[in-house]
């Protein structure tokens, strides 16, 4: 069990609990959060990757986690103004209730 | 494998856990930050300092309280009646388990090929300001111009419509 | 003979971890300038308290506190044993768990900060390579802080009080950072000790602080507005405008925690004065380079002091905004002025030595200034507020 | 006479000559200006008028006197400047303008007399409402009129032409909510155009002979030596050359503008019309054109007489003129409308001037011409002040005694009605006319004509003295009382009075100016003019004969101011031949019972063949149509549309089998997602690992 394997580990149950979350919660904003640790997860995932890959001073990894944290707070930006206005019509967060995109 | 390492594992998992798992919003916001935190000093941990910082001031600074935002926006605050769970829960959940098992199996099937432990690299903060601006210029210019439309885009979204605005 | 009393802490911390198994070193050494910093500044803090009274006092044309101690030198003392006997009330339906970690999270994050601050020569507990970024992160993580205490006490006034503090430092970090941000651009570094290194030179025994450069000037003045705002400082205070909201965030916290508060709150001034003077100021160097000799930290600190007395001297004179009003001058001047100012700093950068540059970067930067302020004037933000909730 | 004209070298026009396209151009501008303007911009329009017309008579001086001082010096002007219009392959379409002694007193006197009825016009037109239109519409005239004069090309002359027909016909008609006047103008329009078409004829003919429509190009022009020999070889029908035939043609379109007799019926009509239009244009000006017309061409109307051939050419116009003459004149003596008297005796002078053209040449013609243009002006501002004292009455027997009450309008109408009566010596109506008689005297071809003259002559002395009594003499028989014009209308009358008695002066016998300036050789004062042997006794005999006219009248309808309802003196006297003259001789009716009468059979069977024939085809082929659309329409419903509909229904059905999966709930879909995931990594490994 090395340490890489760890941090893997954790990434991979990070995510998966986020997974759980986005999947079972009703509040939309709670989705959300789920889904920020996903991106976290995966994040912590490159950061181990480029901590011992072959050639760190390519810095591929951390680059690429740098870029990926800067995407999910704009993510979170336009997430979380959708999900206000959406309350602003619909008056509820409550994913359950929101299948007005029923086929 | 030191104690930093699971102790900064357990704080993070117990973060998360608690974000996911309790009933009021604000709290689920706040153990969420705790969790970030945690990832940060993971980051920490894996020698990647400006990553970690750069997740603190991100996430702890900016997205948690966005989050706490929306949620007092959203009067989220109180607990609906009928559970926080959505009634497909169950199905969620297996789903979950069944990728984490996937996840973790695919981790286990390739640990011998994993690299083992190499020697901390230094990177200073020069070297990644240079590696922005030289060979990752392209996806920084992008990520500006994304932002850029985030923010206009967020802001139009949840803009407040007057009366006889759009719709 | 100089040497020594420049470098008299550094030598105190040294013969006292020589006494430790050269294992431990390090984690002591941390762990004593840690313990010196938690006592220095609350001492300084009550110090200031006193300062503040008095010199509200001398403004407002009264006596300060006069009563306890020479010139109510031990009024501090007095108020704290007060607050430390007093009684510790949670309100009923407060939320027990967040309304106690607030004021713990909102000065530990406070505390953190000075981890990065050079107070001296040598004297930076840890000297990061991305210090400024560190101390940023610190910095966001109080406003989750003021937003515990304010949402945990269950109580319209402190969620009222709190909402407005987070935006507002929210608004004003923006401003913070891009201020900051020239300054980098320019030193070419995140750590502050190189930073100040950057500023110690000397011509016509004039030191090179930035502040002496038309961008520099410009972002010590955007920098010195957005720390007032972010230590909700007057006239920023409205998060505790105790004529709109009983005392903000902190209104259900009393005894110890408020205590704790209160102290956060100076510790909070404490360090971001510290990081105007490392940044814009020179940190510890000395202003004139015959001055060299008189130890760094005293310059620190006297800077320090110095900025500490014009919060309190803007506090006394300055009349309190109104929240639209803050936020327009944070988004529609100070920021703009930022950005702005990033821009002239690339010039200023670029266009080498020589009298050019700070002929254009000035003119720039005052045209900019004008212009903006005029439009911002012909268009009067001054009128009915409106409120603007999701439901 | 005419092989004397000694063309000047051609050393590039002068400038004058350059400049004289801007005498028609800026009337007709300023038509175009006028025209833009709103309807209450009277003065202005009036002004702007004025000033333009004033600035032709400025630039028409210049030119006069240019001439005038080349004269003088002994040359004869003649400068043409062309350029060309239209390039089609080999042949081209020039068009220009010519500066000679004809055109130069031409412009004079169109541009003077026009510019004197612009300002009587500003006060007869006081009170009308379309002010602006009607100075809009004479300014254009004006320009259009300057046009002919001044045009070097047969083409560029029936534009203009055709632009004062236009104009004339919007004139008469101008107001036009009365239905005579829009009828007379249509008629107008319709009876010139008769005569147009031959002239047209005529234009296409010459181009087809000589390939040119200038008059003078160098030698290369239609009525130049070369080209006029190669018409003289062209033999036509009835033993004309192709020269005398195309100067039939010619004259056609002439005796439209001219209302010479076959074609003369449009021009009493034409009074409809405002009376400053009538003074221009049906009395000085326009109805003068086809005269000038003639003038212009008569190198191609008497090519064949000096070629030693028939003389038909002239013959016809002589003819013409001389019986047009008598016969306007008789219906005139019966009419009692004041305008239409004078329009007939515009059509007998004008009859005149074709035979004099005919018989005389283009001197005695165009003298004629010219003098007549000021007199006759003259009489119908004096008519037309009348009218306006009368407050709008046109009737001769309802008025009376109005030499006390409009004194002025009076002695000017006396010298006008003197004028065209050709009253001996003093009046320039006597030697112009007395010119006619004495060149139909000196006709070789035939006498009739002198004494067909010499009757018309008695013919208008005759009735202008009857309708002079009528309107000055005996007693006031109207309604509302009389008063005297404004001086804004009278003026003009006094200034056109002083040159009817004037302009006599120059064409005397003794001093033949006129003829000597046009034909371009020297002349002098010397009264061995008179001494030619018969120009003593024609001209006592003539006098004596205007004399006779006056006497009748005078006996007749002196001072004795009938009723207006019993019946004329004459009409008492010889009552049939009376009620012939008074319906004017019944041509109307004629032309009514033939060409009209003709047109509307044709027309109905056109209409017939329309309805029936061709309606009848074309309702067959849109029969054809729709069928061939109603196949169509049930093709696409039935077979296109039917297998579109099955292929709609059966993509709904399926997309609703889909939709099922589509819930709407955005964890169903993640948990899909996650479920691919699954599955994808499940593989990989698998495959990785095998």
């Amino acid at each position: 069990m090395t340490t890489l394997a760890g941090f893997l580990l954790v990434a991979a149950l990070l995510f998966s609990i986020g997974l759980a979350g986005a999947l079972t919660r009703r509040n939309a904003i709670l989705v959300l959060i789920g889904i920020e640790l996903m991106l976290n997860a995966a994040n912590l995932n490159l950061i181990a990757f480029w901590r011992y890959g072959p050639h760190p001073e390519a810095l591929t990894g951390m680059m690429f986690a740098i870029f990926s944290i800067a995407v999910a707070a704009a993510e979170a930006a336009v997430g979380l103004g959708l999900v206000i206005s959406i309350h602003r019509h619909a008056h509820t967060t409550d994913l359950d209730l929101m299948n007005r995109m029923k086929g | 494998m030191n104690l930093v390492f699971y102790l900064l594992a357990a704080l993070t998992m117990a973060g998360g856990l608690a974000a996911m798992l309790l009933k009021n919003t604000v709290h689920c916001a706040l153990a969420l930050t705790v969790a970030f935190a945690g990832l940060a000093m993971l980051y920490l941990d894996l020698d990647a300092q400006f990553a970690g910082f750069a997740q603190l001031l991100i996430y702890v600074g900016a997205v948690a309280i966005l989050v706490v935002f929306a949620i007092l926006l959203t009067k989220g605050s109180e607990t609906p009646k009928d559970g926080v769970f959505s009634r497909t829960w169950l199905a969620g959940l297996a789903v979950a388990a069944a990728v984490f098992a996937v996840l973790a199996w695919s981790i286990l099937q390739s640990v011998s090929r994993l690299s083992q432990a190499a020697q901390a690299p230094t990177v200073t903060v020069q070297q990644i300001g240079m590696a922005l601006i030289s060979r990752y210029v392209l996806p920084l210019e992008i990520v500006a111009v994304l932002l850029t439309v985030a923010l206009i885009g967020a802001v139009i979204v949840a803009m407040h419509e007057k009366e006889g605005g759009a719709q | 003979m100089i040497e020594t009393a420049d470098q008299i802490f550094v030598l105190l911390l040294h013969w006292l971890v020589s006494f430790l198994p050269a294992v431990l070193q390090p984690v002591a050494s941390a762990v004593l300038c840690a313990a010196a910093i938690v006592c220095f500044f609350p001492a300084l803090f009550a110090l200031t308290t006193w300062l503040e009274r008095k010199g509200l006092g001398r403004i407002q044309n009264r006596l300060g506190p006069n009563r306890v101690g020479p010139f109510g030198l031990l009024q501090p003392i007095a108020d704290g044993i007060k607050s430390l006997t007093k009684e510790d009330i949670v309100p009923f339906s407060a939320d027990a768990a967040v309304h106690f970690l607030a004021p713990i999270v909102l000065v530990v994050t406070v505390f953190m900060g000075f981890a990065v601050l050079p107070m001296g020569r040598n004297m930076v507990l840890a000297d990061l390579d991305a210090g400024l970024l560190f101390y940023f992160a610190m910095g966001a993580s109080t406003e989750l802080a003021v937003f515990m205490a304010g949402w945990s006490s269950r109580n319209k006034y402190s969620l009222l009080g709190a909402m407005r503090a987070v935006a507002q430092m929210i608004s004003y970090e923006v401003v913070l950072l891009l201020s900051s941000v020239v300054v980098v651009m320019i030193s070419g570094s995140l750590s502050l000790t190189k930073i100040v290194a950057a500023q110690n030179q000397y011509t016509w025994g004039l030191p090179h602080w930035y502040i002496f450069t038309p961008w520099g000037l410009a972002g010590f003045v955007m920098f010195a507005i957005a720390a007032t705002a972010e230590t909700n400082r007057s006239p920023f205070d409205l998060p505790e405008g105790e004529s709109e909201l009983v005392a903000g965030y902190h209104t259900e916290y009393s005894g110890f925690k408020f205590a704790l508060f209160f102290l956060g709150e100076y510790v909070a001034m404490f360090s971001i004065s510290g990081l105007g003077t490392t940044l814009f100021l020179g940190g510890w160097t000395a202003p004139f380079s015959f001055l060299t000799w008189v130890p760094s930290w005293i310059w620190f600190f006297s800077k320090l002091m110095l900025s500490i007395f014009v919060f309190i001297w803007l506090r006394g004179t300055l009349p309190r905004l109104r929240q639209d009003q803050l936020m327009n001058f944070a988004w529609k001047f100070v920021l703009p002025m930022c950005l702005l100012n990033l821009l002239v700093t690339g010039l200023w950068r670029f266009l080498g030595d020589g009298w050019l540059r700070w002929v254009v970067c000035s003119a720039i930067l005052l045209l900019a200034y004008v212009g903006i302020a005029l439009g911002e004037q012909r268009k009067k933000h001054i009128g009915p507020r409106s409120y603007r909730y999701a439901e | 006479m005419q092989e004397t004209i000694s063309f000047t070298p051609q050393v590039g026009p002068s400038a004058i000559a350059q400049l004289l396209w801007l005498i028609p151009a800026v009337p007709i501008v300023v038509a175009g200006v006028i025209a833009l303007m709103k309807q209450p911009r009277r003065k202005a329009a009036a002004t702007l008028a004025i000033g333009a017309l004033s600035f032709s008579l400025l630039l028409s001086l210049f030119a006069f006197g240019y001439v005038l001082s080349g004269w003088m010096s002994g040359v004869a002007t003649h400068e043409v400047v062309n350029f060309t219009w239209i390039q089609v392959g080999a042949s081209q379409v020039d068009l220009g303008w010519v500066l000679d002694p004809l055109s130069a007193v031409m412009l004079v006197m169109v541009s003077f007399v026009g510019l004197l009825i612009f300002i009587y016009s500003t006060g007869y037109m006081k009170h009308d409402e379309n002010y602006t239109r009607f100075f809009c519409f004479m300014s254009l005239f004006a320009g259009a009129m300057l046009g002919v004069v001044i045009a070097n090309s047969l083409l560029l002359l029936f534009m203009c032409w055709e632009l004062v027909g236009l104009t004339s016909y919007l004139l008469i008609g101008f107001w036009y909510q009365r239905p005579a006047a829009s009828a007379a103008a249509k008629k107008a329009f319709l009876v010139t155009r008769v005569g147009d078409v031959f002239f047209l004829l005529g234009i296409v003919w010459l181009f087809s002979q000589t390939g040119t429509l200038l008059f003078y190009n160098h030698g290369l022009g239609s009525l130049e030596p070369l080209a006029l020999a190669g018409l003289l070889a062209q033999p036509a029908a009835l033993g004309l050359t192709a020269a005398g035939a195309i100067g039939l043609l010619i004259f056609a379109g002439a005796a439209g503008k001219s209302g010479q007799f076959p074609l003369h019926v449009w021009l009493p009509d034409a009074m409809e019309g405002p009376t400053p239009v009538s003074a221009l244009i049906h009395a000085a000006t326009m109805v003068a054109a086809g005269v000038y017309l003639i003038a212009r061409v008569y190198p191609l109307m008497q090519a064949d007489a000096l070629a030693g051939g028939t003389t038909t050419a002239l013959t016809v116009v002589t003819w013409v003129g001389a019986s047009t003459a008598v016969f306007a004149a008789l219906i005139a003596v019966a009419q009692n409308d004041i305008k239409r008297i004078l329009a007939y005796s515009t059509i007998s002078q004008l009859g005149y001037m074709m035979a004099g053209l005919g018989m005389g040449g283009v001197a005695v013609g165009m003298f004629h011409l010219i003098t007549h243009a000021f007199f006759k002006a003259l009489l119908f501002m004096g008519a037309g002040s009348v009218i306006h004292g009368c407050n709008e009455e046109q009737d001769i027997r309802r008025m009376g005694g109005l030499r006390t009450k409009m004194p002025w309008t009076f002695g000017t109408y006396a010298v006008g009605m003197l004028a065209l009566c050709g009253f001996p010596l003093l009046f320039s109506g006597f030697w112009s006319k007395d010119g006619i008689l004495e060149a139909a005297q000196h006709w070789s071809v035939a006498k009739t004509p002198f004494y067909m003259l010499v009757f018309g002559a008695l013919l208008t002395a005759f009735y202008m003295t009857r309708q002079v009594a009528y309107v000055f003499f005996g007693h006031w028989k109207g309604g509302k009382s009389a008063h005297e014009s404004p001086a804004v209308m009278t003026a003009p009358l006094a200034i056109l009075a002083f040159f009817a008695i004037a302009l006599g002066a120059i064409g005397t016998p003794a001093w033949p100016w006129f003829r000597a300036f046009l034909e371009g050789h020297a002349t002098s004062f010397d009264l061995q003019g008179f001494a030619e042997p018969g120009l003593l006794v024609l001209m006592v005999s003539s006098s004596l004969v205007v004399f006779l006219g006056l006497g009748l009248g005078w006996l007749f309808y002196g001072n004795r101011s009938p009723k207006p309802e019993e019946p004329d003196v004459l009409e008492r006297a010889v009552p049939p031949v009376w009620a012939a003259l008074r319906d004017r001789l019944y041509v109307d009716e004629f032309y009514a019972a033939t060409v009209i009468a003709f047109y509307a059979w044709w027309a109905r069977v056109s209409d017939w063949l329309d309805r029936r024939i061709w309606g009848g085809a074309v309702a067959g082929v849109a029969w054809a149509f729709r069928l061939w659309a109603q196949l169509n329409r049930s093709l696409d419903n039935n077979i296109v549309d039917g297998s579109f509909d099955k292929g709609c229904e059966e993509l709904t059905v399926s997309g609703g089998l889909l939709a099922r999966v589509q819930t709407g709930r955005v964890q169903t879909y993640l948990r899909i997602l996650a479920l691919a995931l699954v599955a994808l990594a499940a593989i990989l490994i698998w495959s990785s690992r095998a």
